[in-house]
């Protein structure tokens, strides 16, 4: 598969960014400014469904467009480009790849729900602050013709909005094992789940959600009891890949702002641009994209043509959109230089939103470690 | 010698044990628990004021400074103890003033007797808050090109322009200011140097909000403002040498900030988010970047002591204040990328009792400005290749 | 399609077990194994010849040159396939040569049909070595103020000057030269791209010895040395664009460098120099930093790869050689840092056989100079700065 | 102690300077065309003497000057600027801090002879490719009245022209233990001994040491059976404070000569140190080496006023020191461009020595571990 976007996903990328840009950053101003109780707008969310975004990765059968994860890329670099907030991550992607692998039933109940924007659906996954599936502590235990779960998540996306979360818990094993973990179709309304909404730094939405004593029947479990971790993997996989296309987004369009403004400000007589110590740091930069822009797009076509062999792709792509798009809003910040720093211009929100999406699904260094243990060093 | 300084350590704990009330020796639970003076100031508590008192009482809001003045005339090494004994007790500081920070210097240096009788007492005591009025819009790194202009109307000038990044303009007493009293000259001529009361008719303020959500600065307005000629500091149209003396002081000033923040060691704090593997670190990863961050906090607080030493020796280098402004702040970005990173999801919650309402993100945020403010990075690169390196066309 | 794709592979797989003998088949023990052709190049031994022979009577020496000229005439997908097949035996390259990667693109582009019927099979067959010579002493990165001058005397030009940089011009029997044929024009204008016999009167060449001990570059002497006009490449004084055509291939492969060498994995190597602590090894700092480039390594192969792809569909950046340049050259010095860095003590040796004499050393030595030749990567800078960004004055 | 040079120790540094930069890097140079078996001059050497450098750090009562460490660093740094192969580093540092915790006997035998320059002296402790000394595997075992010693060693300096060897050896414990071990001063010519001599990049002395079966009597115990690693770390402490000081030298000497290329060199119709990024990155490297000086400086300071508790600072030292001459020589190298490259001019062998600086006696890595460790994490 050539490194390039085919012509119908070149189609997909104009229509999406036309469409996105219409709000554009605004949109994350309006929510964050107006508080939104929500923390993205439906009518928004209507419009996704509407141009089919919602369904990329959903099968035809179930009213989506059948198509894979480049595709879902595409849309999320442009979400990064605008700041979109949208559960589009957390439904679109994450969901829909987790609910594939639930019964025919249910994904007739639900997909086409998804697909018509009308369900948000959400990950918990990470308990502690730092992104580590393995050192899932949270319980399930046999409970009558079910499981009780108890435990608390953390850094959960769109989790005080969802009507369904995916829940990663313990059926066996301890801490810090892959084995013995099973993930859980679970209602947020049920019994012993509360849920605290975190605003984040990015305005995007997050919460913490603890469950105590929840109790779910046998059918909740999706995939295999106890053979969970290689479901999860797969599904945080799509996830990572999807949030470092957004990230290049944020990166890419920090720096092309950037590189306009060294075009306009004038400091000493000259533009800034003129400046040859910034030229070079903003050639290193662009050149750094450029190399994340590779190692992101092949991360979403294996995920397509060969996902049991996408892992060490994902997390070079998630390590190299980490600090790339890092970089990109930390140059745009000192090159802005004071208006920079004032809530009035846009760039500050790339810093922020870059910093969580860093965070989200690992960091640089967890991806990167990954990449050593796979070697064995 | 040796011995005097033991003498005055055991007086200044036993003072310090006496006086400094239990309320300050609490770690400020924010950045709005510090005091900062001035006519408007309202005091968190009687605490704070009692010890604000009786430090200014004693001179030691400004240890340093001459008695005459009401400043505590220590030297050097009796200064050092007596931080020293206030950090044993983490006793906070009474008073954090640019009147202290900035002016004080500049006018110690640049005043006439009659200006230094008359501004430094109030800025001991926290009762004058002063803020600086340097940088313009069309003007940030390009200071010299200011356009604030100062009419002369024979013993008063009448001040028109707008000025930017004035810190807490809305919450000061008086300013000093840089403003153009020659129009004919160019660039760094014809600048001059003056204080003047915020109250005074036509002066106006707006609050900047920052990306970290709060608004320490101002645009300030100047709309045929009033200014009298004995409020000159140094002379006429040489306003950019007290400037320039001023900008070492900030310089070095923001530089040592992220050593005087007092932030938790890194390395404690991870063991609680990444957890251990045997006795190192988990994620060995971050494991190596806070150990070479560590190595660096060392080797420049040991760069400033040698800046330090090295001037009172008349060794100093014309940049080293730019050398430690640079290299200080760029390092702060880095500890609080890292202090982010360790943090993770939790030091990303903006608002919650949790994330001390987003304490450690705000900061990070603010982190970004020390790299602007006072001359950026790339200012200060400037003047050492040029002041330094001689290098040609620098 | 791919069904053809599988023949094909078969029948070079088979091919190749016939043809390639073993001794090609073992890893190069040092530079001194690597097979250049030419008049007057020792082959090691007679495989090596063989092989060279075999190769080329397929034209794959070349493998997607036209069949016209001798070349391999391959699609871009069946020269994948017998790359992947050489890989898969560690079949060696039967022919090193600037003549391929060089001067025959440009040929292929520029030439003349008799220029490349006389010049492009002897290269093919490894018969002609040839040498680059554009860099003058006062010229290196500022290629366009080269001096070396052509003076016109009707069917041939008189060529005085001197050039540096001339890889094994001791070595080659031919040069593909920069010379300025119009002294009036000025910078760009005015330049052409000659070839002549190394052993024509009037050239003498001077091995310069680098840091690394070895001598892969030489001075050459130009004294009134004739050249045809038969031999000048493209248009008169136009040989800029030949030169910048071919500056591009040089570029990509030089960056491209760090990745065809083939390094062990330093993970690996590591294990034994440093040891482990459960399954990490013992030096977390250093597992970090090669962590850290084993990403890099893979996104960087990824971006190659995206650059051929998007030149295939006319999408080409204007200056994405200039970035593959910098950027692979820049991650090859990294890599060879740590490459001595997990190597340690041994890997300083020197002459020691356990060092293989020195080679991990030398080649750390020899990647200082990638970031430098066939443009600096400051000058690739400028060119992402220019022709990418469009910046002003750039 | 301020964080400056007293006069006494500036006046040594300008003899110094003055003494060092008579034979310049032409000596380096010499030693290596030449191949000279010592890899030294012999009449260098004796020349140090004469000037006393030799004695700085021994006692006055054994006829040295009785100076601290600073004022070793201040001629190492000269050595780092002229490249200048000596034992000083071997001997003048590092066998005297051994040899001051000898018997006052040996003490009165072997100090005057060093200090008389007669007597060269080598630390043999590393074993593998990294330096470890937890790690030394190396075996003492008593026998008749003494020890018997069988192992490697390998990176040791001024190994093949020692007088007399001090070697690390475990009477006690198991790898990676830093009880058990023990030093000895071992005459090379005992029998069992073997020595290769290694050239190295740098073309500076160090050999291969071999002990098959090596005896030595119970007084070549230095210090205290088992409990040699506290000693063996003051000792090298001492060295590694030097050798940072030497490297200080290095970098800064080649940073000086580049500062000086960019003020010649004409690229483009302009001095290339016109141009602002090689401005910025000379500015940048100016000031990182600033700091490593006071690093460097309190470390030397700290080993004269308060050894026991020296060991952080020196490690911060010595891991500045290998950072930032890394650096300088780098960007030396590429300011300088193709010339730079060539044997002919001095530039590469400042990367050269920097390189093995950097490895001696653990690595930048090794001591930013080593501050990790300290405070524990």
């Amino acid at each position: 598969m050539p490194l390039v976007l085919t012509e119908e996903q070149t189609m997909l990328q104009e229509s999406a960014a036309g469409f996105l840009a219409e709000s554009g950053v605004k949109e994350l101003r309006r929510v964050r400014d107006e508080r939104d109780p929500d923390g993205f707008s439906r009518d928004l969310w209507k419009a996704f469904a509407e141009m089919g975004f919602t369904g990329i990765l959903a099968p035809e059968a179930f009213g989506g467009l059948g198509l894979g994860h480049v595709e879902a890329g595409v849309v999320m670099e442009e979400i990064g480009r605008n700041l979109t907030p949208s559960p589009f991550l957390s439904t679109a992607v994450i969901g829909v790849s987790a609910l594939k692998h639930a019964s025919e039933d249910r994904k007739a109940d639900l997909l086409p729900r998804i697909v018509a924007g009308d369900l948000v659906t959400a990950l918990a996954v990470d308990e502690g602050a730092k992104h580590n599936p393995a050192r899932t502590a949270m319980s399930a235990t046999r409970s009558g013709n079910g499981f009780r779960l108890d435990g608390k998540k953390s850094f959960v996306v769109d989790g005080h909005v969802a009507d369904l979360m995916i829940v990663a818990a313990r059926t066996a094993g301890s801490t810090g094992e892959q084995d013995g973990l099973t993930l859980f179709v679970v209602d947020p309304k049920t019994r012993g789940v509360s849920i605290e909404r975190t605003v984040m730094v990015d305005a995007h939405n997050a919460a913490r959600i603890d469950f105590d004593g929840v109790e779910v029947d046998a059918d909740a479990v999706l995939g295999e009891v106890d053979g969970g971790w290689k479901l999860l993997e797969g599904v945080l996989n799509a996830g990572r890949a999807a949030l470092a296309s957004e990230m290049v987004g944020v990166g890419d369009e920090a720096f092309t702002r950037t590189v306009d403004y060294l075009k306009q400000r004038q400091q000493f007589g000259r533009l800034i641009g003129e400046f040859q110590a910034l030229q070079h740091r903003s050639a290193h930069l662009w050149s750094d994209l450029e190399v994340t822009k590779a190692a992101v797009l092949k991360a979403l076509q294996m995920l397509d043509e060969a996902p049991d062999a996408a892992a060490p792709y994902v997390s070079v792509a998630k390590a190299r959109a980490g600090r790339t798009c890092t970089l990109a809003v930390q140059e745009a910040v000192q090159m802005f230089g004071g208006i920079g720093m004032t809530d009035e211009v846009d760039i500050g929100l790339f810093m922020k939103r870059g910093r969580v999406g860093q965070e989200l699904f690992g960091d640089d260094n967890f991806h990167a470690d990954r990449i050593a243990r796979m070697a064995s060093y | 010698m040796a011995e005097d300084l033991e003498a005055f350590r055991k007086d200044v704990r036993a003072w310090l044990a006496d006086n400094c009330p239990p309320e300050m020796r609490e770690p400020l639970k924010d950045v709005e628990d510090r005091c900062w003076g001035g006519r408007r100031f309202k005091f968190k508590n009687e605490a704070q004021k009692l010890w604000l008192d009786r430090m200014a009482a004693k001179g030691w809001t400004t240890p340093e400074w001459p008695k005459e003045y009401g400043g505590g005339g220590l030297s050097r090494e009796e200064a050092k103890v007596l931080r020293a004994e206030m950090a044993r007790i983490n006793a906070r500081s009474p008073l954090d003033s640019f009147g202290i920070w900035m002016l004080g210097p500049a006018l110690l240096k640049y005043g006439t007797e009659e200006q230094k009788q008359k501004f430094l007492p109030p800025i001991i005591r926290g009762e004058i808050r002063w803020c600086q009025g340097y940088s313009e819009p069309g003007a940030g790194s390009d200071l010299a090109s200011l356009q604030t202009r100062a009419e002369d109307r024979g013993d008063h000038w009448i001040v028109n322009g707008q000025k930017v990044w004035t810190s807490y303009a809305d919450k000061a007493d008086w300013i000093f200011c840089l403003v153009r009293t020659d129009p004919a000259a160019k660039k760094h001529e014809g600048i001059s140097f003056v204080l003047f009361d915020m109250e005074t008719p036509g002066v106006t303020t707006k609050p900047i909000v920052l990306i970290s959500g709060n608004s320490p600065f101002c645009e300030t307005f100047f709309d045929n403002v009033r200014v009298e000629k004995e409020n000159l500091v140094g002379t006429l149209n040489k306003g950019w040498d007290v400037a320039k003396y001023l900008l070492q002081h900030e310089r070095t000033m923001i530089g040592a900030m992220g050593q005087a923040a007092g932030v938790r060691p890194l390395g404690q704090i991870a063991k609680s988010t990444v957890g251990m593997d045997g006795e190192k670190l988990a994620d060995t990863l971050l494991r190596t970047d806070i150990a070479r961050l560590d190595v660096d906090l060392m080797a420049f607080k040991l760069a400033m002591e040698r800046t330090t030493d090295r001037i009172k020796r008349g060794l100093s280098d014309p940049a080293a204040a730019s050398m430690l402004k640079y290299y200080g702040t760029e390092l702060n970005k880095r500890q609080y990328e890292l202090v982010m990173s360790v943090g993770g999801a939790e030091a990303l919650e903006w608002e919650s009792e949790r994330s001390r309402k987003g304490d450690d993100a705000r900061t990070w945020l603010r982190t970004k400005a020390n790299s602007i403010e006072g001359g950026t990075s790339e200012v200060q690169l400037n003047i050492i290749a040029k002041r330094i390196l001689n290098l040609p066309g620098a």
